[in-house]
């Protein structure tokens, strides 16, 4: 029936079940009644009687003595039910008296609540009425059994409040309360409203865990007293009944343990999560409980006997996992492992440490008082269970069966591990299936096989390696050194190999940061030790050395070469330094630390990259080794071999320089713990290049070694491999990365000659510079340098000659002095004694001249001939022309002619001329001269005209300022009477009978220090006379204050458009300006002169122009031609007091 | 509010970086179950690692950082937290500290994250070395001592 | 009312910048206006001067060069990295605006109206 | 005029982290580039100083600021407008030398250096050097030779930020180039 109950909680379909009972007073509920079932609800007053009198009579009061009883005990719950029956009614015609009696009824006793008095017609009769009436009444009594019992349950629950409340007075009991909750809870369960019943449990699990909190925060409740009694009996967990009535009994009674109260809980919970489907909450609870309970006990000091909560988790680990597995399928289960694995490793645990406990696990079994123990344990156990009993994989047996034997406990425990360690796997819970793999591995270890712990701890170190958390690393490489130890003894593996791997660990562990000194020093000794031991006394023949990787025993920091460059010629020392850091402890004696080196002869090409490793300074600086090696990336070079005659490039290619070492990763991919089978690859680099250093003490930290580098063989040294021999250990760096090279060359003598001056000059003697390099050859006594000479230089003999000998690096060595004999064909100079790759240089006097031999005709004709082309000039033809024949050019040598020209008249403005030589290669003097010719021109320059210029402060100022109008005043002059010769170039004009010649004058500031006010520029007409001057003056504003460079002036000759057109000198300048607007702008587009003149010199030739608008054109002039005194001339101009603005007035 | 019987300080602080898990911080007090601490920090990151990826499935991108209780061992209670960057938080505590409740951890993952990101922005730190901060230290020791 | 020309110096004295309006015939001074005209100056304490010369009409223009350099010269050519400071301005986004903002001035007109 | 300009500042809003980050950035990775701290130093000087020469002309566009008469007025306008408006602290002026020609300016927050902790390795770099530069590039464009550097810094366990600046000498105006 559909269930609704207030504070609007959402109606329920429950199942109540009711029976009748015959009414007893007896059986009304008294006062403070507890229970909530079993008492009856509802009371039901049958009657059949339809007659009055008859009512009035009999039934009447005893309804009344009934309602009574009722009131008397509070119940307000009943019903009057008024059975009529048809064969009565025939007699009475008239149907009042019958309606009569339940209308009686119904205001006799029920005033307003009317319906409490149904009427029910014969169940007998076939009739719809009938049928009608019957299922009134049927509801009608569910609804009302229903109200009772939410109005006592109501009641219940308030009484139940009501007691939680008081939970503070010292008499409250939590047993009792626990009673009266549970009584809501099994009501629950029995409506099956299993999430309700759930949640009364958990409030009594919250509100004991209170109380022990509490009690561990100082105030104990008394009635806990009962709870903090010694644990006597650990039998865990039991989940097969519905109820475990014992222990509820015992809680009832109060004498229930804290374990006790705890299970009982749980295992009402777990039915009724069980009942829910919730399997997995119940693994969660479950282990939640477990910690909570032995965490419970600490906190209250309950005494315990050792072992026995190991026992009592252990065991319910066990039974809740059976629970589960009992209530769901396999599939279900893996798919879940997540939840259930907890109660493994846990259960696994205790085992583990009951087995600790009884001695279980040493290698010589449990001893007497272990044996007690075990004893002391299972007695706690008390006798099984009977659900259990039949079952032969219960808890209970396992753990009996466990703690029987060592074998036993072993087969359990490794089952229980191994079932664990595959469910993390499963659940890709890596981390913790190697932690049980660990754990496993101390078993073994103390059941004194290390073949098997070995592998769980090298597995879990590998994780810890990658991910690099160093302390775990530390521990467990510890507890492998320990195992390694034991392999060593007995003889596993071939002795050489395990000593390798367990010498290779107590390296790194030597080197360990983490551990202490004492440690570290223990590790290093049992290297040195096992290093001193020699090879007989193994009694072992194969190679007695062991090759260990360096990086655990010491690290190369850095390595310097000397000099920086790396860069040596034959024979030369090369010094390179190592910095190792050593990590050991102490200090380490080595024997012998050797470099190997690998040689390739001379590769050009390779030498460009190498410089790359290497910094300037000649240092290379290793990378610290990081935790995590990722394997080098590749190191590709390009490789260009050229053909030794002509530079040609042969092949090209690409090479992988690191390959060597890429290679070594793949083959061994855990180069920490596995060995290296480094002591063959040291052998190997066609090793006979060696750099080797005896007996160096590495002391703790930083040591630094000096190897002298071989450079006997020209060519490309790499470093490989790096070794330190103590006794039969080696370590080794298997690879130098990044790349380290040296390179040795030799060099072939050279004699290079250079003039001082960068020309040498015909016909004067002048110093020439000798360089000889001696290369790898050295210059023995009696060697010397000929010069075979040449009539057109002669080398001057000079009294003394000394030579300078410098070294390779440039230091002065030595001087001496040279003795010089020279033939007419050859000169020798002995040389002094110089060693290899050492610099001589001296001095010599030369003197070259040109040979004057006969002009030849043809060769005349021909320059004529070019000259005769060259118009317009009035050369004399065959004026001083020279025919230079020389024998031989050295490279770099000048050679000069002097020519002079004479005029014999007027000379020209400009003299072409064109200078003609013809030349052969000196090795094939047969084959025809190649031409060369080269154009100049001789100019003629003559001042016409200066310009001089003066700035003057304004009136009143002695000073020009910034930001006030200045007077410039310029002046031009005529230096020189112009003869005919100027007419082409310069326009004349007649005014007034005199002639002028028209300048144009034009005052622009580039830097832009001035402002030039108004009129910048103008045109004057010049009288054509001598020292004939003109004057302008224009206003201009400095914009700065300090040094003030004067304004450009430029000077143009002013060619008027038509010669006839008069133009005053003095017109308005708007004219001037019109016309030089003109000029402006081609002034701004192109500033510089040059282009002006040759835009000058096009309208010069005018006459071809078109007669189109008339236009006046300026030509600048010549260079040389007007000499401007103002060019560099400064000004002083103060700084202006700052007024911005200022009115400018330009007339 | 101190309990009894536990000692001083037994809150333990890892900090592992992205997708490697290197161990950035770890910080331990008292210092004599560290290796212990060391052990369950790292084996916790299974259980983050299975929590974020859970957690992607099921909420999505609007993720909550702070992971909760990892799992509850007899003596440690194992909280988590991860940042997007997958930085992962772990704070460990001993289960008899009942004084720390979930709101407690929380907050304290929040104010560890806040400061650890203050450290991810000093220049001078190359993320993924480990955290040597002075001023990060000293954050933590405070959040410890008054966490016990 | 009308601007003639604008010229900007650096503190070195060296010409940044000219630029000019409403001149037909370019010349030291245009030919149809009267020679009589107004310069206006303007310099900061970082040296760089602005000079702008208008006619007689025009009041004082202190404010309205402040602004070409806090507005123009210090937003388009100080805060572009690549105008290197000290030579001729490039920026052709800097001559646009300074065009459109004297030609927005009130007293700039193309003709005398 | 100012009013506008101060506008101008006032939008000019940026996420100081983004701010901080980005100089930390810089100095690091000047640090990889030069291994030395002092040629760390230098450059973080030379730029600033390039900043300078650019910022003085936005500052005196933005804060109406003339001229200043004194070294003490300079002092004043650089640490209530100059730090106020780009760095938006204002440092305190103290310990001015008898002569009056050095100064210090007091930071007790410095914007750049947040979230930054040096480590041991770079005991002699001066993290902020910039602003160094920054001070005498912009000052030189006034005139105003000065030696600028950092007396104490709390990057360095110092308890405030001092940067000491030295007035040197008044720059004449350059001559400008001469003729050809």
């Amino acid at each position: 029936m559909e269930w609704r109950r207030s504070y609007g909680r959402a109606p329920k379909m429950i199942y109540l079940e009711a029976n009748f009972v015959q009414f007893k007073e007896e059986l009304l509920p008294k006062e403070g009644n507890k229970a909530l079932l079993t008492f009856p609800f509802l009371h039901i007053y049958w009657t059949d009687c339809c007659d009055t009198e008859v009512y009035k009579a009999s039934v009447k009061e005893d309804m009344q003595r009934w309602q009574g009883v009722l009131r008397l005990h509070g119940s307000v719950d009943w019903l009057i039910v008024v059975v009529e029956s048809d064969n009565k009614k025939k007699n009475k015609t008239n149907i009042l008296p019958r309606t009569s009696i339940v209308d009686k009824i119904r205001n006799d006793f029920c005033n307003k609540q009317s319906d409490r008095c149904v009427a029910l017609s014969d169940p007998l009769k076939e009739s719809s009425r009938s049928q009608e009436s019957w299922s009134s009444f049927l509801t009608k009594l569910r609804t009302l059994l229903l109200m009772s019992f939410t109005r006592n349950l109501g009641r219940f629950e308030d009484e139940m409040r009501t007691l939680r409340e008081k939970r503070t007075e010292p008499g409250w009991s939590f047993c009792d309360y626990f009673m009266v909750q549970e009584e809501l809870a099994f009501v629950f369960e029995m409506l099956q409203q299993f999430e309700d019943a759930l949640v009364q449990y958990d409030e009594l699990d919250a509100l004991f865990t209170q109380y022990v909190l509490n009690f561990g925060a100082g105030d104990g409740a008394n009635w806990l007293g009962s709870f903090c009694q010694p644990v006597r009996s650990w039998n865990g967990l039991l989940l097969r009944r519905p109820i475990d009535m014992e222990k509820r009994d015992l809680i009832q009674r109060g004498e229930a343990s804290l374990l006790d109260l705890r299970s009982y809980l749980f295992s009402r919970q777990c039915t009724l999560l069980i009942f829910l489907q919730r399997p997995w909450e119940v693994t969660a609870r479950a282990l939640e409980l477990l910690h909570n309970c032995v965490q419970e006990l600490r906190l209250l000091e309950v005494s315990v006997v050792s072992g026995a909560l190991d026992c009592w988790v252990f065991l319910s680990c066990l039974e809740v996992l059976h629970r589960i597995e009992g209530c769901c399928d396999r599939s279900q289960l893996e798919a879940n492992f997540s939840h259930t694995v907890g109660l493994w490793t846990y259960a696994t645990e205790k085992l583990k440490s009951l087995g600790d406990l009884c001695g279980l696990v040493s290698e010589n079994g449990p001893n007497s008082e272990d044996l007690n123990k075990t004893v002391d344990l299972l007695a706690g156990l008390g006798a099984e269970r009977p659900e259990t009993a039949n079952s032969l994989q219960s808890p209970y047996k396992k753990l009996k069966e466990a703690l029987s034997s060592v074998e036993a406990f072993e087969k359990h425990y490794l089952e229980l591990s191994h079932a664990a360690m595959e469910m993390y796997r499963a659940i890709g819970r890596l981390r913790s299936a190697r932690l049980v793999g660990k754990s496993l591995a101390e078993f073994y270890m103390r059941k004194g096989d290390p073949q098997s712990a070995e592998n769980f701890l090298l597995d879990s170190l590998k994780s810890y390696v990658s991910e690099s958390w160093s302390l775990p690393l530390t521990h467990t490489r510890k507890q492998i050194a320990e195992c390694q130890k034991q392999l060593q003894k007995m003889d596993e593996y071939p002795s050489h190999i395990s000593d390798h791997i367990y010498l290779q660990t107590s390296a790194l562990l030597a080197s360990d940061a983490n551990l202490s000194d004492e440690e570290r020093k223990h590790f290093c000794q049992e290297i040195l030790t096992f290093a001193s031991q020699t090879a007989e006394s193994k009694g072992q023949q194969k190679d007695p050395c062991v090759a260990l990787s360096m990086s655990s025993f010491t690290q190369l920091h850095e390595l310097r070469f000397r000099p920086a460059s790396a860069l040596v010629h034959v024979g030369a020392v090369l010094q390179l330094e190592l910095h190792l850091c050593s990590l050991m402890p102490v200090p380490v004696r080595v024997e012998q630390l050797a470099a190997s080196v690998h040689f390739a002869g001379e590769q050009p090409g390779t030498t460009a990259q190498k410089r790359a490793a290497q910094n300037p300074d000649g240092t290379v600086t290793f990378p610290a080794a990081s935790p995590v090696s990722a394997s080098p990336a590749l190191e590709l070079c390009e490789i260009q071999e050229h053909s030794p005659s002509d530079n040609a490039l042969n092949t090209a290619g690409v090479v992988c320089k690191n390959m060597h070492l890429l290679m070594r990763r793949h083959d061994s991919t855990t180069s920490l713990d596995t060995p290296i089978t480094a002591p063959s690859a040291l052998a190997m680099d066609d090793g006979a290049q060696m750099l080797k250093a005896h007996d160096v003490t590495l002391l703790p930290g930083n040591n630094s070694i000096v190897f002298t580098a071989p450079s006997q063989k020209p060519g490309t040294y790499t470093l490989r491999q790096l070794c330190a021999t103590v006794g039969r250990v080696q370590f080794v760096l298997p690879h130098i990365y990044p790349v380290v090279q040296y390179e040795v060359y030799s060099q072939e003598p050279q004699l290079t000659i250079q003039p001082l001056t960068e020309n040498l000059l015909a016909g004067l003697p002048q110093q020439v510079k000798f360089t000889i390099l001696t290369g790898h050859y050295t210059v023995k006594k009696g060697d010397a340098l000929q010069l075979s000479n040449t009539d057109s230089m002669p080398v001057l003999h000079s009294s003394k000659c000394t030579a300078r000998i410098l070294s390779s690096t440039g230091e002065l060595v030595g001087e001496s002095a040279l003795s010089i004999q020279s033939s007419e064909k050859v000169t020798s100079i002995s040389l002094p004694l110089t060693p290899p790759y050492h610099t001589l240089e001296f001095l010599l006097d030369v003197l070259c001249h040109i040979p004057s031999s006969p002009a030849r005709v043809e060769s005349e004709h021909l320059t004529n001939g070019q000259i005769s082309h060259r118009a317009r000039s009035r050369a004399r033809f065959n004026s001083g022309m020279a025919i230079i024949d020389q024998k031989v050019v050295f490279s770099q040598q000048c050679v000069f002619s002097v020519w002079e020209l004479r005029w014999s008249g007027v000379p020209p403005v400009s003299l072409q001329c064109v200078f003609l030589a013809s030349f052969a290669p000196a090795d094939a003097p047969d084959t025809a001269l190649k031409p060369y010719s080269y154009e100049f021109a001789v100019e003629r320059v003559s001042t016409l005209y200066s310009v001089r210029a003066e700035i003057r402060p304004a009136a009143g100022e002695q000073h020009c300022r910034t930001g006030t109008l200045c007077r410039l005043e310029v002046s031009l002059t005529r230096l020189t009477e112009p003869n005919d010769t100027d007419r082409s170039d310069e326009e004349f004009s007649e005014t007034e009978g005199l002639r002028t010649s028209r300048l144009m004058y034009e005052v622009i500031d580039n830097h832009s220090n001035w402002a030039v006010c108004g009129k910048s520029s103008g045109v004057v007409s010049m009288p054509v006379a001598a020292m004939a001057t003109h004057k302008v003056q224009m206003e201009i504003m400095p914009l700065f204050a300090g040094q003030l460079p004067f304004p450009n002036i430029r000077v143009f000759k002013y060619l008027p458009h038509h010669a006839s057109v008069v133009i005053q000198p003095d017109t308005d300048s708007c004219l001037e300006n019109d016309s030089l607007s003109v000029l402006d702008k081609a002034l701004e587009d192109q500033a510089d002169t040059a282009s002006l003149r040759s835009r000058g010199s096009v309208q010069s030739l005018g006459e071809q122009q078109p007669r189109g608008v008339p236009m006046p054109k300026r030509q600048a002039f010549g260079p040389g031609q007007v000499f401007n005194g103002t060019q560099g001339r400064q000004v002083l101009v103060l700084p202006g007091t700052d007024h911005h603005v200022l009115e400018v007035n330009v007339t | 509010m101190t309990t009894r019987d536990v000692p001083l300080g037994t809150v333990q602080i890892g900090i592992c970086s992205g997708h490697v898990n290197y161990p950035l911080y770890i910080r331990s007090v008292p210092t004599q179950g560290e290796l212990k601490f060391h052990y369950t920090v790292h084996t916790s990151l299974d259980v983050v690692e299975e929590k974020i990826s859970g957690v992607g499935k099921a909420l999505g991108d609007q993720r909550e950082l702070y992971l909760g209780l990892l799992y509850p061992t007899e003596d440690y209670k194992v909280y988590g937290y991860v940042t997007n960057s997958k930085v992962k938080f772990v704070i460990v505590v001993d289960s008899s500290n009942t004084s720390l409740r979930d709101n407690e951890i929380r907050s304290m993952f929040r104010k560890l994250h806040n400061s650890f990101t203050d450290v991810m922005c000093n220049p001078f730190y190359n993320p993924g070395d480990p955290i040597q901060s002075k001023a990060f230290d000293s954050i933590v020791s405070a959040m410890m001592v008054q966490a016990c | 009312m009308t601007v003639h020309n604008l010229y900007i110096f650096d503190r070195n004295g060296s010409c940044l910048h000219y630029s000019e309006w409403n001149r037909k015939k370019q010349a030291g001074i245009s030919k149809d206006e009267t020679s009589r005209y107004k310069l206006h100056y303007y310099e900061t304490p970082t040296g760089i001067k602005l000079v702008m010369n208008t006619d007689l009409g025009v009041p004082n223009c202190r404010d309205t060069l402040q602004q070409i350099y806090s507005t123009l010269y210090v937003e388009y050519i100080v805060k572009n990295p690549l105008c290197v400071l000290g030579e001729t301005l490039q920026s052709d986004l800097f001559n646009s605006k300074l065009d459109s903002f004297i030609r927005a001035l009130p007293f700039f007109s193309v003709r005398a109206a | 005029m100012s009013r506008q300009s101060n506008r101008a500042t006032d939008s000019k809003k940026m996420n100081s982290e983004l701010f901080t980050l980005t100089y930390g950035a810089l100095v690091t990775q000047l640090c990889k580039d030069y291994e030395n701290d002092e040629e760390v130093n230098k450059q973080l000087d030379k730029m600033g100083y390039n900043i300078g020469v650019r910022l003085i002309e936005d500052f005196l566009a933005r804060s109406s600021v003339g001229r200043c008469h004194d070294f003490r007025e300079t002092a004043d306008v650089i640490a209530k407008v100059a730090f106020k408006m780009y760095l938006g602290i204002t440092p305190s002026v103290t310990n001015w030398s008898p002569a009056g020609d050095e100064f210090s300016l007091i930071l007790e927050s410095n914007p750049l250096v947040d979230f930054v902790e040096l480590p041991d390795n770079h005991s002699n770099l001066v993290y902020s050097n910039l602003l160094c530069g920054v001070l005498r590039g912009a000052l030189e464009m006034v005139q105003m030779a000065v030696d600028v550097r950092f007396a104490q810094d709390t990057l360095r366990g110092d308890n405030v930020t001092e940067i000491r600046m030295k007035f040197i000498k008044r720059i004449e105006e350059n001559m400008p180039a001469g003729d050809e």
